[in-house]
């Protein structure tokens, strides 16, 4: 069980237990509205914080360009997959049938491109399909089970009906005074500061 | 408010942990099937026990029997008899006579019973080997039953698995041998791959496996039909 | 294992003993086709040994010694302890043997594979006879090794029958021979030896004598010759010059017991049609039920047995023969138009001397007696037939001999029932009382057989006897030629053949088979008694020892005398009692591959049936399957109905030889062997039951037909419903069948000389016309042997013998009525019979055997995901067994549906003995795994290593399909494409030659000739 | 039928809070100037959320129970028949010479072309940005991978030696044989095993942000662990939404192709092979439509009960369901012009013996399966023509049985009656099934719907985060907007449709 205090601007304060000097390592602040939120991630993000995220129970419209997020990588990962696949499943039709044990089959060639299309093309979906989830799996760093998000018992409601700004500790302008001050400001109805 | 998280910061790394070593054991799993259950593993000496320890080194190797004076239908048969008890009697009526080991032979020479050996190199059902064919192109008996005159007691040496079959049926050339050489096991040890290659080509044509300009024939193509085999 | 090593006994036994335990090992081993290896790895590293591999996964030392322990079960070599000279282990040798049925004996060529005999076939180098075989022949080594045959001697004891010794039973026989009043039965034999004991017999016992008794006999023709001539005479035909060949109610292409000399020369004259100067010849039938020469004749006028002698009168008249002037001949009953017999009358003279009218043992004697008048008249005797002189002349005909038995039995005179063979119990008509009774009559009664069967039943003695390849004997071939018979393995259940029997009857020092039949032939052996004996052995016949022939026999007057009589025929529905095609007479009903043979007329399996014409039927509302009651002369017996075209209305037609009883039925009899064994039991209908003695002298018996109760089940391997076209298709079916049967099995009308021209353009014309086929590639071109097929269907007769032959050489597998009825027979080779023509009740049949085609573009292969069965360089469609997974996929794919699939392990647990008779040379495939025609590739491999073993070419005609080998017409020619001289190059560029669905552009290498159909309408001028 | 229901509800449905008890709102009616809304009923993030989570959440009610016992009894059946069928072979089967296929392969057709639904609603509405898919779409998937899963069981269990069915496999062996690449039904192995995986990452990829929320509502602490892990630590940060979104779209990209790949490759297994009747170019568009037809019919059949009997009526809405009766009515009458135009070919094509194999399938020993299969395929859809029927929950779910009925009756027609009579006359015979066949077509559907008992149980049944999504937007269109904004708006918000 972690503690429990409550500072004078009613931020609340979480702190993992066991932990011999605790630092702040996360500040959570909750929203009503995913609108609220877009505004306030607007506010955090021209104060130039970088580790810093928003958390919603759906992806929300417009959210990426005022977090300002750069586009991902991942189309290309799953472009690899397709072509691996593609050329991968080809050759290996060839070499089998072709090169390594030829059969005369029907009368017919030992390697003809049609008879070779349905392999090759289920190979390529198939890798390009490993390529795109094992890209967002990447990507995103998952699977990670533990994160301070989990301490907080507000947090629970991310993944139903509210929406959260969370700054990490380790980021330069981490600050709880000041940052706590700014998210109120920004709207938050409560903010939290996960402590370990 | 505050809450117990599900998951210990610990806890990641021990799951990273616990799937580094399933894969691991996957691949080991993998490797142990591939190799434990190759016919290399299972078949390659193979050495049951004979009812006589009739030692090939000692006739063979030093005593120098050629194979066929057992053998006798390995050129005309498909199989390479085993020699009747007879053929055992010719000289063990007067060499070795009270032997121990020898006393099965001799029963079954009073008895008619034949002496029960146990099949050493032994080939599943629908594979249809058949020694004449092989002997006559100028295969040698160490290509797949190794060098027996050193044996003493028989064992398998050759996986005699089909992959290993293939090798000499889509390129025969390195294992053949002048036919009067087929049963001098020791013959020709000391030749160079390129040698034996060589050699082995100037047979092929002979049989016709290779045309004039060395290019493989169609009957070449035929020793890798499946019914040259099965049946 | 054990058990046998016992039975083969020690002396004789040695040479097979090692076979024999070699093979019982290797089937446990052959069921690993079904375990095969486990999921081997290529090698990774190079010289990786067992050692090498333990270093490399250290750790996993158990696992590995665990893996290298787990093997297949060891087999054992068992080498002979001194080999015979000149044999080598896994060398097949041919020995010359004998076979007999029907008084008559064929020379058979029996190969033996480590002294196991596995094939029997004809004897190509007998003087009277060609290399083929009949299916019965065939599959008699099936017959030598049948789990079912007696094992041991068994006599009654009390109500029990228990097992005893042949030492018991030779005392016993000992003892009876000193009696006087013995009677012997026994099934007629041409051998001399057997007549040497007979005459010994009767010699030595004042009171005994010797009367023969079978079902299916040629008295009548022996009666007929005797009316004709004063003494019997037997007439050897030869169809080879017979132009116009009239038969009455004759079937000289299966049923007679010379059928094989009569294919191979109808054949070889039919063929003729293919000369530069074409000469095709004419075939009239006129029969009652369909025949196989019906099947295959020109012209069949359907007609009641009754009434063919009727027709044989006109025909007699019209042709030229003096009859008894008082004779009004009368053919009202018949539907036979006079024309036709005028025509038939005019065919025979305007080939006068190149004719034949042949008369089946149906018939009276009088009718052969006219045929044979007629043959005379036209001057056939010298051409195509000459009648040679026969033995035993004084014997009374077999329904009177066994009469008398019958007579002698309840006077008292008989203390000694020998029974050699024979089974009246259940094939022989009543007499008064049923033989069951008769024989209890007898003190005692003694049978000699190869299964312990219904006679043995009731008889106070059962020994068991010797299959023809276990025994030494003799026999004399249709034209008299004395044919050896030399066993090929010992006796496997220790049985003792009728002669051995006798000699321990009869002396004091019994005499073995071989010296008994070397005595008898003593005397016509040259200076060098021994050379010649191993020439004769050697040969399988002794040369120039034929009947002699009567050139010029004369004609006794007043032998028209039977005529009138002959005449007097009862009106309505008669019943005939057919010889089956695959039973005979019901003494091969423990054969599975004959009794899963389909019929090559009915093509029922499992079964005999009330054949019935379509109209007749309908008529009477019957459909295949309804059980119908017969009743004839007080005897009732119910049937399954089968509707057959071509079947006389008024003739109602069963087969003989089903409805066995073999299994333990008495009470309290001690059963030895399972009686799963005796697969004949309860198969089909008992139809002897019907057979009055006066149906057995007629030949047919009048019979009244009724409806049954319920419906029974045939198995019939086409038609797979109900035979009569309306019933099993709605037209809709039928008219395709129609319509693919004139693609499929290309028929020509043509004249007594056909123009080639005008038949090519007509067997063109037959197929389907579809676009030039074109390949969208470049297609392989095969640079080795091409091997190919064609099937001729003008001599095609639908003998079904290459069906059998098919089944003996490739270990295929019977699955049993149920299986077949299911649409699942194994057969490689089918026989397609179909018929074709308006008229339902006379249409015209074709036969169309039918295997894998081996297409070059094969649409098997390219469906099978496992690639199990592929192509190979020569252009076979190889079939890879022990690679099939079974998807079936290639069947479907298949236009011919000539592969087969194993539904379910047929080959599970055989038992020892049937293990001898698998051919080792072919894998027995397992469950869940495709077959299918390889055109005997195992035959062509060691034909190709024996001739590359000996740097030589492979001659045409070398290597033969056991179908092309047996055929008994030589439909089936079989050869290189790519050599331009061989036959079968020839045979498929002949003007007659066409491909079955050849616009599938599947390029198959078999190739079928179309049957040229000689229809007297297509005479020229 | 609907009454039915509403009676047996108060027992199947768990006590539901909120507005459960909500009646049929008809959100069909065309508006001119706005759009109806996907989800009716006062509904918020929290009431969505609270719905679909307490389905899961509730004890399972006797209703369940019943469903779930009853299924797996039924399933028990492949437990008792398919060791049987292995250990005495195929034979007992009623498959034969000529008829090489039976049952097995019907159903393995048939199991496919149900397995395209889902995937199909997934992807191919969603690159159409069809929002009204979010709704069906998770339990459509699900029926996917479930229907797979029965597919894939029968191409393993009909061939002769199931035990080297691995053989099908490029697997180096000692045999250094490998399989032939030119055979249909190895295409088939690598189309349904492609379909399924991709299958089965898209559902749980969707799924993921679900089991997040399933995870933070969780008392039970199994549950905690269980959902946790598969949550995969899930935390709705916008940075792995954008990450996830992007990954979302693509694997629809993907799965598209895919599903129309499939169920050709699958009729390749026919039109490649030359069995008149089989033989045919029209096979692979013909087979999509009748899979999608299927597939929809299937959902449908699944749906109309469990929107009932977990309240979820104004999530899944009249106007969903609507929708899918549409499609069922174009893909029936697609499914209809295919068989019509095989006749069509037959006769202008010219060959006889195809000719031949098309009046015998209308008019041949067969004829009675043929009929029922148009009967039920052709005729019964029409009946949406009309609204009122279409918006019928009755008559939708009769019809929807139907068409299953009809569909599988399609794929004995194609398979049994070709081969039945094919080229050679002499060989032909009549197909008919034995006791293991009916016994594995019936312990099929046991399988099938054992699974989908426990999927309703355990995992989300409605994608909760699509919803949301969808119904932000509804808040935002309160305001109707000018007319051609309505389309603009559509567009703009597609990308959060997801």
């Amino acid at each position: 069980m972690s503690a429990k205090m409550t500072n004078s601007q009613g931020v609340e304060t979480i702190t993992a237990e066991g932990s011999s000097d605790p630092r702040p390592v996360l500040m959570l602040a909750e929203f009503e509205t995913a609108d609220l939120l877009m505004e306030a991630a607007t506010g955090v993000r021209d104060q130039g914080f970088r580790l810093w995220d928003c958390h919603t129970p759906y992806p929300v419209h417009g959210l990426d360009q005022a977090m300002g997020i750069r586009p991902t990588l991942l189309p290309w990962l799953v472009f690899g997959g397709g072509a691996t696949g593609f050329t991968g499943g080809l050759l290996m039709q060839a070499w089998m049938n072709a090169v390594d044990y030829p059969f005369l089959i029907s009368g017919k060639p030992f390697w003809s491109i049609p008879a070779s299309i349905p392999v090759a093309f289920e190979l390529t979906i198939l890798l390009s399909a490993f390529g795109a989830f094992g890209g967002m799996l990447l990507l995103n760093g998952l699977p990670r089970f533990y994160r301070p998000h989990f301490r907080s018992d507000r947090f629970r409601r991310a993944t139903a009906d509210r929406f959260f700004i969370s700054i990490d500790g380790r980021d330069r302008q981490f600050d709880v005074q000041a940052n706590s001050e700014l998210l109120t400001g920004l709207g938050a109805t409560a903010v939290e500061v996960i402590e370990e | 408010m505050s809450r117990d998280p599900i998951f210990r910061p610990w806890m990641d790394q021990l799951l990273k942990l616990v799937g580094a070593g399933a894969a691991v054991t996957g691949i080991y799993v993998v490797l142990m099937i591939y190799f434990g259950f190759s016919p290399k593993t299972i078949s390659a000496g193979y050495m049951p026990e004979q009812p006589v320890p009739y030692s090939h080194a000692l006739h063979v190797g030093e005593l120098g029997l050629d194979c066929r004076y057992c053998h006798t239908t390995v050129e005309s048969a498909g199989f390479a008899a085993i020699p009747p008890t007879q053929t055992c009697m010719n000289c063990h009526e007067k060499i070795e006579p009270t032997s121990v080991n020898l006393e099965p032979v001799r029963s079954s020479f009073r008895t008619g019973l034949p002496v029960r050996w146990i099949k050493v190199h032994d080939l599943p059902d629908y594979v249809y080997f058949n020694h004449s064919a092989h002997v006559t192109r100028g295969v040698s008996c160490v290509e797949c039953h190794g060098r027996v005159d050193h044996m003493e007691e028989v064992h398998q040496v050759k996986p005699l698995s089909m992959g290993w079959c293939l090798e000499c049926h889509r390129d025969p050339a390195p294992h053949l041998r002048p036919v009067d050489k087929v049963t001098d096991l020791g013959w020709g040890m000391e030749r160079t791959e390129q040698e034996k290659i060589d050699q082995g080509s100037e047979i092929m044509k002979g049989l016709g496996l290779y045309d004039e300009s060395g290019h493989p024939t169609t009957r070449m193509t035929l020793m890798t039909n499946c019914s040259t085999c099965h049946r | 294992m054990s058990s046998i090593k016992n039975k083969t006994g020690s002396k004789p036994g040695q040479a097979l003993w090692r076979s024999l335990d070699e093979y019982a090992d290797s089937p446990e081993f052959r069921t690993l086709i079904e375990k095969e290896f486990p999921n081997h790895a290529p090698e990774l590293f190079h010289s990786t040994s067992r050692r090498h591999f333990l270093k490399v996964m250290g750790a996993s030392v158990a696992l590995a010694g665990g893996l290298a322990g787990c093997r297949w079960p060891q087999q054992q070599i068992l080498p002979h302890t001194s080999r015979p000279e000149g044999r080598a282990p896994g060398v097949p040798v041919s020995y010359a043997s004998c076979w007999e049925q029907q008084e008559v004996a064929e020379g058979v060529l029996v190969t033996s594979y480590d002294g196991r005999p596995i094939r029997v076939d004809g004897n190509g180098d007998h003087p009277f006879q060609s290399g083929s075989a009949t299916s019965q022949m065939q599959a008699s080594v099936l017959g030598l090794y049948d789990p079912g045959r007696s094992s041991a001697p068994t006599h009654r004891d009390g109500d029990h029958r228990v097992s005893g010794s042949w030492e018991a039973a030779a005392e016993m026989l000992a003892e009876a021979g000193k009696s006087d009043k013995v009677a012997v039965l026994a099934a007629p034999k041409s051998s001399l030896a057997l007549s040497m004991m007979r005459k010994r017999l009767l010699r030595k016992i004042p009171n005994s004598r010797w009367h023969e008794w079978a079902p299916l006999h040629r008295d009548s023709e022996r009666q007929g010759t005797a009316q004709l001539f004063g003494r019997p005479m037997r007439p050897v035909a030869d169809l080879s010059a017979a132009r116009v060949l009239v038969c009455l109610d004759a079937d000289p292409l299966m049923t007679h017991p010379a059928s094989l000399a009569h294919s191979s020369g109808w054949a070889s004259l039919r063929s003729s049609a293919d000369d530069d100067e074409p000469v095709l010849s004419r075939v009239w039938a006129v029969e009652s039920s369909l025949s196989v020469t019906g099947g295959a004749a020109d012209v069949r006028i359907p007609a009641r047995t009754a009434d063919i002698a009727g027709i044989a009168v006109q025909l007699a008249a019209a042709t030229g023969v003096s009859l008894p002037s008082d004779i009004a001949p009368i053919v009202s009953a018949t539907q036979v138009t006079d024309e036709q017999i005028l025509q038939m009358a005019a065919d025979l003279k305007s080939h006068a001397g190149n004719c034949l009218v042949m008369a089946g043992d149906r018939q009276p004697p009088v009718v052969h007696a006219l045929a044979h008048a007629i043959n005379i008249g036209l001057g056939a005797v010298g051409k195509t037939l000459r009648f040679a002189e026969i033995e035993n002349a004084e014997r009374l005909a077999h329904i009177d001999d066994i009469a008398l038995l019958a007579d002698r039995i309840r006077a008292g005179e008989v203390e000694t029932l020998l029974i050699l063979g024979a089974n009246p119990v259940y094939d022989a008509p009543a007499m008064n009382e049923s033989w069951q009774q008769l024989i209890d009559r007898v003190p005692l009664s003694i049978h000699l057989g190869e299964y312990e069967d219904e006679t043995a039943e009731v008889c106070d003695w059962h020994l068991n006897g010797t299959h023809f390849l276990e025994e030494w004997g003799d026999g004399r071939s249709w034209d008299g030629t004395i044919t050896l018979r030399q066993p090929l393995i010992a006796p496997l259940y220790d049985g003792r053949s009728s002669i051995e029997t006798l000699s321990i009857l009869l002396d004091e020092k019994p005499q073995s088979g071989h010296d008994l039949v070397r005595s008898v032939l003593e005397s016509r052996a040259g200076s060098d008694k021994d050379a010649s004996w191993r020439s004769w052995l050697h040969d399988g016949f002794i040369r120039d020892s034929a009947n002699a022939v009567d050139s010029a026999p004369a004609i006794r007057g007043g032998w028209g005398a039977a005529i009138e009589s002959a005449l007097q025929v009862p009106e309505g529905d008669e019943i005939v009692f057919l010889a089956d095609h695959s039973l005979f007479d019901g003494r091969y009903a423990n054969n599975g591959w004959l009794q899963e043979l389909p019929d090559p007329v009915t093509k029922i399996a499992w079964d005999n049936c009330a054949q019935i014409a379509p109209s007749k039927a309908a008529s009477m509302g019957i459909k295949t399957g309804d059980m119908i009651r017969l009743s004839s002369g007080g005897r009732e017996l119910e049937m399954p109905a089968f509707v057959l075209p071509c079947q006389n209305p008024r003739t109602i037609g069963v087969s003989l030889g089903y409805g066995r009883l073999l299994s333990d039925r008495a009470a309290g009899r001690l059963s030895r062997k399972p009686s799963l064994y005796q697969i004949a039991d309860g198969v089909g209908f008992d139809s002897y039951q019907l057979r009055s003695s006066e149906a057995v002298r007629a030949g047919y018996a009048p019979v009244s037909v009724a409806r049954g109760s319920g419906t029974y089940q045939l198995a019939t391997t086409q038609d797979h419903n109900p035979v009569r076209p309306e019933e099993f298709m709605g037209d809709l079916e039928f008219n395709e069948e129609q319509r693919r049967v004139g693609e499929f099995a290309r028929v020509v009308g043509a004249g007594f000389t056909p123009d080639h021209q005008q038949v090519a353009e007509s067997v063109e014309d037959a197929g389907p016309h579809h676009p030039d086929l074109k390949s969208l590639w470049k297609e392989h071109e095969y640079k080795s042997h091409r091997w190919a097929m064609s099937i001729d269907l003008n001599v095609c007769t639908g003998c079904s013998a290459c069906v059998v032959a098919c089944q003996a050489e490739n270990n295929i597998s019977v699955v049993g009525k149920d299986e077949v009825a299911y649409g699942r027979e194994m057969h490689w080779m089918r026989i397609d019979r179909y018929f074709s023509g308006e008229d339902v009740d006379n249409p015209e049949v074709v036969h169309q055997p039918l295997t894998c085609n081996q297409c070059e573009n094969a649409p098997c292969e390219q469906v099978c995901p496992v690639a199990a069965t592929v192509h190979n360089e020569e252009g076979l469609n190889d079939m890879v067994y022990n690679r099939c997974i079974g998807t079936r996929y290639c069947s479907n794919n298949c236009p011919y549906k000539v592969r087969r699939f194993n539904y379910f392990n047929n080959t599970k647990s055989p038992s020892v003995t049937e293990k001898m008779g698998y051919n080792p040379e072919v894998t027995i495939r397992s469950r869940g795994v495709m077959e299918k025609c390889t055109y005997c590739v195992q035959r062509i491999n060691s034909s190709k290593i024996r001739a590359n073993n000996e740097r030589r070419k492979l001659t045409d005609g070398e290597v033969l399909p056991a179908c092309a080998q047996t055929c008994p017409t030589n439909a089936i020619t079989f050869g290189d494409l790519a050599d331009p001289e061989s036959r079968v190059t020839a045979t498929q560029k002949s003007h007659r030659s066409y491909k079955m669905l050849a616009e599938l552009n599947v390029k198959p290498r078999t190739g079928y000739m179309a049957k040229l159909r000689n229809r007297p309408d297509q005479d020229e001028g | 039928m609907k009454q039915l229901l509403d009676k047996l509800s108060p027992i199947m449905r768990p006590e539901l809070t909120g507005n459960a008890e909500s009646p049929e709102i008809d959100n069909t009616a065309y508006l001119p100037d706005a759009r109806q809304p996907l989800v009716t009923g006062e509904n918020d993030n929290t009431t969505i959320t609270d719905k679909v989570c307490q389905i899961v959440e509730q004890k399972p009610t006797v209703g369940w129970w019943m469903f779930f016992l009853l299924s797996l009894s039924v399933l028990g059946l492949l437990g008792v028949f398919i060791p049987f069928l292995i250990f005495w072979g195929v034979g007992t089967w009623g498959v034969n010479n000529p008829a090489g296929w039976g049952y097995a392969i019907v159903n393995f057709v048939f199991w496919v072309g149900i397995g395209h639904a889902g995937t199909l609603i997934s992807a191919i509405l969603f690159l159409f940005r069809q929002k009204w898919r979010t709704s069906i779409n998770r339990a459509a998937e699900a029926m996917t991978i479930f229907a797979v899963i029965c597919a894939g069981m029968f191409p393993g269990i009909h061939v002769g030696r199931a035990w080297f069915a691995y053989w099908m496999f490029p697997i180096p062996n000692q045999m250094e044989l490998w399989p032939n690449f030119r055979s249909p039904l190895l295409w088939d192995v690598f189309a349904v095993g492609t379909y399924f995986t991709v299958s089965l990452l898209f559902w749980y990829m969707g799924m993921i942000p679900d089991l997040a929320t399933l995870r933070d509502r969780a008392k039970h602490s199994v549950r905690k662990v269980a959902y946790g892990l598969l949550s995969l630590g899930w935390t709705g940060s916008n940075r792995h939404w954008h990450v996830y979104e992007r990954a979302y779209l693509l694997l629809a990209a993907l799965a598209t192709p895919l599903v129309l790949s499939v169920h050709s490759v699958v009729s390749f297994d026919f039109a490649v092979s030359q069995v008149a009747g089989w033989h045919t170019t029209i096979f692979p568009p013909y087979f999509v439509a009748g899979a999608i037809f299927s597939g929809f019919a299937m959902v449908m059949t699944l749906l109309v009960p469990a929107r009932q009997l977990f309240g979820l009526k104004d999530v899944i809405t009249l106007k969903h369901l609507e929708n899918m009766n549409k499609i069922i009515m174009l893909t029936g009458m697609l499914v209809g012009y295919a068989y019509a135009q095989e006749f069509f070919i037959a006769w202008y094509g010219g060959v006889k013996v195809e000719k031949f194999a098309f009046i015998n399938r209308a008019f041949g020993q067969y004829a009675w399966a043929y009929w029922i299969m148009v009967s039920c395929n052709v005729l019964s859809p029409q009946i949406f023509w009309f609204k009122k029927m279409r918006t019928n929950i009755t008559v939708m779910f009769i019809v929807s049985i139907f068409v299953n009925i009809g569909m599988w009756f399609e794929r004995f027609v194609i398979t049994v009656t070709s081969l039945a009579n094919d080229y050679t006359p002499s060989a032909w015979d009549y197909y008919s099934p034995k006791l293991a066949d009916v016994t594995i077509l019936i312990g099929a559907f046991g399988l099938f719907f054992t699974l989908f008992a426990l999927f309703c149980r355990f995992l989300p049944f409605i994608a909760m985060t699509e919803v949301r999504g969808v119904m932000a937007e509804k808040a935002r269109l309160k305001s109707p907007p000018p007319q051609q904004g309505a389309s603009d708006s559509a567009s703009e918000d597609s990308a959060a449709g997801s």
